[in-house]
């Protein structure tokens, strides 16, 4: 699909930008949003009439509608008749419990297709950083293709890290301890972006070289706490390079 | 072999390669252990960038590439000569999103999430080789299964599944490793 | 841009391009005058050598390019014979099994029993030395008959097909079901 469509008009040609939609739930998704309403609390009247409104643009300026659009047009326009109806008179409880919300299941895909746009817009981060990096193109060697196996990469859990850390830090205290430097006054903020200067220059760092010039144990937990916040932001790679080698710390690859 | 010699051997074959070669690949030409080549590859990373030269060495899909460095990039759409991708639409994205969460899957179940076909979707993706048929599902009509393919991980500079982008509440592969939801 | 920048924008350029590129190229991407790039290319190409690399700079016909070094041929062959670690793509390893148990098989009779075609994956497994033509069907159109080689053995860990586990028919069918869903 196209972003912009040129529509020949009686003075000239001119441009109409359209909002362009993957698929029914996409365009949805945007009214509600755009009315900043509740998706639990769908206002299908108002809703509906506005998805219809959108099919009769596109019509109008002689756009396919694809049959999805369709097909969800008739499923909201039998939610809205399900909801105009009047309600039975309930005489218990139970049957008031019972009687579900027409809209419940159409909230169900919206909110899994949300789910599915928001992982959508993180492959294409991911690959706008990918797109970065150029491998070689020229002359492949015939033949030379080699498939290679799904090792898995020396990974390291968090665990590992915890106990490389409380090694280090006993190691550590008595030289910290003699030295009484006065105490440094760093966020866990300001340390996240220490390592990651850190990283931009050099993009591997050993784990214990991280915490090596610290002078205080506040410092080097703090640091510590920066750590498992970049990995968890997915900002830094924590790997083992040999089986009993040190814990390396590496840049996220792909991310400048 | 020297220290040096193994380098440069390590080296050749990752630049010869069109494929990332595994550190047991290496290992099995070179006849150094995993260990020593892990080391060399170590060395060899650091002296890409000390050096600052234009290639670097990338962990990606299992293995080793070289690829430029991401400041060249500049430069290098300048260069007609130099391949360059057409970024995947929003539907593609979209679908191979699904599969890449939810397989394997097939095609029906892709269409109920996303609400729209998606043959032309999964056509460019097969095409792309971003993903591929992995078997068939158990009941009416054994449909066909979809997953994500090694070219998938190349082409989002993963290195595993596992590096995919986590969702909240969305955690659909059960590769997603441990450490990641331990906080 | 600093002369340790250009080199790196030079390299990155030449690695990158899936043709040789030129000094003029060169010269308008960096927006420095050809004399400098020559010299920069010069310098280039003898740190290739000085540090023992595996790969270096050549002039051909059209411009620089890069290469691997000649005595790199040696491990590179060896990287062609490398023995795939990949394991097998569930589809062939569908196929592979089909075949493995009732060969000498044609295309055909292949893909009616996987419900799709089969091309790609007898590609694959032909050129693994998995599979091997072993002759033409009697028939109509005498389609080629494939069957497992001594590789497939010996990728197995088998002395002989007669190792191959027992399954009749049916558990066939299901055993590679459950298998492709197992994960």
């Amino acid at each position: 699909m196209v972003k912009t469509e040129t529509l020949k008009g009686e003075k000239g040609a001119y441009q109409v930008t359209l909002e362009v939609f993957s698929g029914p739930l996409d365009l949805l998704l945007h009214l509600i949003e755009r009315a900043e309403i509740d998706i639990y609390n769908i206002p299908i009247v108002e809703i509906t009439d506005q998805f219809l409104a959108y099919l009769q643009t596109m019509e109008f300026l002689d756009l396919q509608v694809a049959a999805d659009f369709l097909l969800m047009a008739a499923t909201l326009m039998q939610i809205k008749a399900r909801m105009l109806l009047p309600r039975p008179v309930l005489e218990t409880e139970e049957e008031a419990v019972e009687e579900e919300d027409p809209r419940v299941e159409l909230v169900e895909r919206l909110l899994e297709y949300k789910k599915v746009k928001e992982v959508a817009a993180r492959l294409q981060d991911k690959e706008r950083e990918a797109s970065k990096f150029f491998p070689r193109a020229g002359g492949s060697f015939p033949d030379l293709e080699v498939a290679a196996a799904a090792e898995p990469a020396g990974r390291v859990t968090l665990w590992d890290l915890v106990q490389a850390f409380s090694a280090l830090l006993e190691s550590l205290l008595p030289r910290l301890e003699l030295k009484g430097m006065p105490e440094e006054q760093y966020s866990i903020q300001d340390k996240m972006d220490e390592i990651l200067d850190r990283l931009a220059r050099t993009p591997q760092v050993f784990f214990s070289a991280l915490f090596a010039e610290l002078t205080s144990k506040k410092a080097m937990i703090t640091s510590f706490l920066a750590l498992l916040e970049l990995i968890r932001m997915r900002k830094v790679l924590v790997r083992q390079e040999m089986t009993f080698g040190e814990i390396v710390i590496a840049r996220w690859e792909g991310k400048t | 072999m020297s220290w040096r010699q193994a380098k440069a051997v390590l080296e050749a074959l990752i630049f010869a390669s069109s494929e990332p070669v595994t550190v047991k690949e290496m290992s099995i030409i070179t006849e150094l252990n995993e260990e020593t080549v892990r080391i060399l590859l170590f060395e060899l990373a650091q002296e890409y960038n000390d050096q600052q030269r234009g290639i670097q060495l990338m962990e990606v899909a299992g293995g080793y590439q070289l690829v430029t460095k991401p400041e060249m990039a500049v430069y290098l759409e300048k260069l007609k000569k130099v391949p360059r991708q057409v970024p995947l639409s929003q539907a593609a994205l979209e679908t191979l999103a699904i599969i890449a969460y939810k397989q394997p899957i097939t095609r029906a179940e892709i269409e109920t999430i996303r609400g729209v076909r998606v043959d032309s979707s999964l056509t460019t993706l097969l095409e792309k080789g971003l993903i591929e048929e992995t078997g068939r599902k158990e009941g009416p009509g054994r449909p066909i299964l979809y997953g994500t393919t090694k070219e998938f991980l190349k082409y989002f500079g993963l290195n595993s599944l596992d590096e995919l982008p986590i969702v909240d509440d969305w955690i659909l592969n059960q590769q997603i490793q441990i450490d990641l939801t331990a906080d």
